[in-house]
């Protein structure tokens, strides 16, 4: 089963558990949110995303409930586009949809995903890449917004 | 014990030797789609490599040869469920089956077809009742059919216990409803619906009958004419058949009366640049090429089916499905959809939830284990809703599937929580 | 001399070592079904027997295996008509495509859809052009939409050589013209219409195109994104592929805008009991099971025609197109459908009829020295009337045929009035 | 082509060209008139039928185009069932039909069905039954309404 050992390490039940910027901070004038949905299990996230003056990533929150892949990978992004250029952070999850969908045969750069390059697995998994990308796209899109 | 050998038809479905994640096959995913028997795949390609041909168009042998083939394949096909062959209608699949149901009520509607299609024309306040616990292609397509005429939906509640709450049917079925739509069997719950009961309910208001037939086509005997309802669907793909084929029964009446769906060559005797005439029943709903090859193979499944015995196939299954059942409400921390009691007939299916785990963790769980189920909301979002879940997990057993599936997808669940690091 | 080689060709379609009555099989009727080259069947077989799954539905291995051989047939077959993956949706062949344009249309037209759906909605009075040149499958379907929304058909005439009146088209193009549908070839005359020339009248006056690119896909090289229409159709059977699949190509922008047309599993977001959220195109349009291994083996035979290649082909119809028409000609009491002067370019396509000899005889002749045609009206009346007959004969070839089927034809058809009697 | 010839026989080549019954008869109270068309390429007939006060079958007569089994067909039938009760008709119909859907089981008695009796061969050919039946099938739907 070392399939599926690679697939769920420890960091990300970790993650999936602990669940780092779960629940929604308040919302101000510089803060957008997005709903995204995974059609087929329907799973859901609202992620809230506020932008700095200075075009800086702040106090991403969200909320909404689903599998483990989905849960780590949230709590996963909570923590390292804060503080981050709204452009950097497009870039990374540009980066990010790539190796997903890049069925095994790219891997996640640790210096640039940090936790979240144990999300390298997912992209041998086609059908877990959903799940893993949800907060990212909602992320995406909440910046597109803020 | 059942009469039939599920260790010895393995062997008819070459999918099943196959090994995943280097374990052996555990197919509990049936409820989706059946696997094949070496028997169909080679009669489609006997068909395509020696017969293939266009049908009810040519004079030349091979078309000639073809027709026969087709035709027989109706024949064959309609009397596995009991019906003639003018009763059987070809269709991609029963969501196609549904679809045309509900756009030629709505062509009625608005006035097209013969004078006798008139009776099913829709008014705004005439009532459709389906039930909460419906696959999405047997609620959406009575959803649009709504909207496009005014008419409004209505459902049976679900009881906790799976089965329906048929002492609200009898007050919900009124002077006002026109259609009762339903499912043989839920895809989620697989408990057997009271056909028969609703169809007196339906009748006595002079209602239309519609029977969702995917999931007791390949699980129990079947004889629509004898359930009396007036249209039922079913797909191939789920019945050991081929993708892209399905059967639409109808009462021979029923079927005469009902405008056409969708047009083309094939269903007409005259055509003009500005109007045409349609020829009746089944062509009349058979617009263009026909899923020829695939009507052919499905033949051979029924084929297939018919030799196991439905009755024996009825048996195995039920065999199968105390062995899940019971062995799943053992496992802590397992709540099933609709656990009725065990006297209400069924098929191999449980759908349940791991606590503490997310259905789609419990698939790949114990898909690493060579254990394929389905996660998801399999595609009945209301239901699940109706028992506060978004997802589940789904096991579906079929005539191929031994007493040991059951055992190792017991033996899979029962490690999920631990590995999760879910504690009780 | 043709870089094509069709004489090898043949011997990858097992049907072809077929004989008919005692003779060598010569199938001549390739517009009304194509025969299937090895490759097509065992790729079908290979994944039925591999990798069979329910797709986009299960997270278990076969399902995800299946999901990407199903998704990437769809960016394979794209590619083949120069579009990009989400442009295509599968139906179940162009009759089910040209239909769900026609019923997504009468959606809108009853509100159905977003507010980007209302361009689509038709008023009484506006205008649908065809050709009389069409399918019933692209003919009924209007007739029946204009019947249901008020909206008035037209047709562009053809001129009696079979090319289509453009001066006629400038004129009755006008700016209540809504949607403007017609063949890239029609299935009875083989002549390539001049796309370019519909496509800037329909646009002049803000219409909708609808292409039924039926007949060209298997024959000439295609692009429809250049050759500018919004919507068009193909048939998988007709293509070396498998019954029971097809495609639709749309622009994005088009197809985003419009409604569903059949719904179901596998197409929503959200579904209450009394509503639903569509996904956004191709998904939008494919409710239900899909044609899964149909679409894996359509993948297959456009692979194979590209290996061919589709200019090679072309050019080789071209050589057997000329020696058929020459030699049709040249035989007594023969009267070519639309014969149009050489220049016109066409695929390898005539239809005829042989004066005293009804069609039905003519393909009964035929078929007892093993050469295999369509007679009838191919789908076609209104173009029959048009040139004042109710049936023709019908031969058409495929990249698998030879100039010596040619001549055995051409042997056959002389032979035809004398066996009847009928003396010139 | 010893098929071929066992279709088209002599006898059904002769009677496509000398078609008896063909041109409609005036018609009055006692006929009645039926329409029918193939809808696979498109023939039609129009036979017409009187049925006299003692019940018998007289002045069949036809028009209408379609191939030489379908003329040969109705030409056949009108001497045939000239002057006929009604319900012997109606048998013959309905034995010719069976033979004609025997698929080459079956073949037609001579003494009972004349010249038709050459129409035998036609059942081996499933896509021509029709063309053989169409006068048939118009004489027993004109029968069942005169
Ligand atoms: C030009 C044309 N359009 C449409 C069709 C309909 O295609 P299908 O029967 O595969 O739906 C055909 C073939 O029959 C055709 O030749
Ligand atoms: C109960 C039920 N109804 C309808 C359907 C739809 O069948 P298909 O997807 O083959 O059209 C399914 C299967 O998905 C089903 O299980």
């Amino acid at each position: 089963m070392s399939g599926l050992e690679g697939l769920y390490q420890e960091l990300i039940l970790d993650h999936s558990k602990a669940r780092d910027g779960f629940g929604l901070e308040d919302a101000d004038g510089r803060s957008a949110d997005s709903h995204q949905r995974n059609p087929i299990c329907g799973d859901e996230i609202t992620l809230r995303v506020r932008v700095d003056e200075d075009g800086a990533v702040r106090d991403v929150s969200w909320e909404g409930a689903g599998c483990s892949i989905s849960q780590a990978s949230a709590s996963m992004l909570t923590g390292l586009v804060e503080g981050m250029p709204r452009t950097e952070a497009d870039a990374l999850i540009a980066g990010f949809r790539e190796v997903l969908r890049s069925r095994g045969k790219l891997t996640l750069d640790e210096d640039m995903f940090g936790d979240a390059a144990a999300l390298s697995g997912v992209s041998r998994y086609t059908a877990r890449v959903k799940c893993a990308m949800l907060a990212w796209v909602a992320l995406e899109d909440g910046l597109s917004r803020a | 014990m059942p009469a039939l050998d599920a260790g010895a038809l393995r062997a008819d479905f070459p999918i099943l030797a196959q090994s995943v994640n280097d374990q052996r096959l555990v197919y509990l995913d049936s409820a989706a789609t059946s696997q094949k028997p070496q028997a169909v795949i080679d009669t489609e390609i006997a068909f395509l490599a020696q017969t293939n041909s266009a049908v009810h168009r040519g004079a030349h042998t091979l078309a000639a040869e073809a027709t026969v083939l087709f035709e027989d394949a109706r024949a064959r096909v309609a009397a596995f469920v009991g019906a003639d062959e003018e009763q059987l209608v070809w269709t991609s699949g029963a969501t196609a089956g549904i679809n045309l149901i509900a756009y030629s009520i709505g062509n009625a509607t608005v006035g097209r077809g013969g004078s006798d299609a008139r009776r099913f024309a829709l008014a705004p306040g005439d009532e459709i009742v389906v039930t909460e616990a419906e696959h999405h292609a047997n609620l959406i397509p009575w959803q649009e059919l709504a909207a496009r005429t005014g008419a409004v939906l209505r459902h049976i509640p679900v009881h906790e216990d799976g089965t329906l709450a048929l002492d609200a049917a009898a007050s919900l079925i009124s002077a006002r409803t026109r259609i009762v739509a339903f499912p043989h069997i839920s895809n989620v719950l697989g408990i057997i619906n009271p056909v028969a009961e609703l169809v007196i309910l339906a009748q006595s208001v002079g209602a239309l009958t519609v029977l969702d037939a995917c999931q007791s086509a390949p699980h129990v005997p079947l004889d629509l004419p004898a359930l009396g309802v007036d249209l039922a669907v079913f797909s191939g793909h789920k019945m050991l058949g081929p993708y892209a084929i399905g059967g639409l029964y109808g009462r021979a009446e029923i079927l005469d009366a009902l405008p056409p769906f969708m047009t083309g060559g094939s269903m007409i005797t005259t055509v003009t640049l500005d109007s045409a005439d349609y020829l009746p029943a089944p062509q009349r709903f058979e617009a263009g090429t026909q899923p020829v090859s695939q009507a052919i193979a499905l033949a051979a499944a029924v084929e297939y089916l018919d030799a196991v015995g439905m009755t024996a196939i009825h048996a195995h299954e039920r065999v199968l499905e105390r062995r899940m059942r019971e062995g799943l409400r053992r496992i802590d921390g397992i709540r099933l959809l609709g656990d009725a009691a065990d006297g209400v007939d069924r098929v191999a299916l449980s759908a349940f939830e791991v606590q503490g785990v997310h259905a789609h963790d419990v698939g790949q769980f114990l898909d690493a284990r060579g254990i394929a189920v389905r996660v998801g909301h399999h595609c009945a979002q209301p239901l699940h809703r109706r028992f506060g879940m978004t997802a589940s997990v789904r096991a579906s057993a079929s005539l191929y599937n031994t007493e040991e599936d059951i055992d190792m997808l017991l033996d899979g669940v029962s490690g999920v929580r631990s590995f999760f690091g879910v504690t009780a």
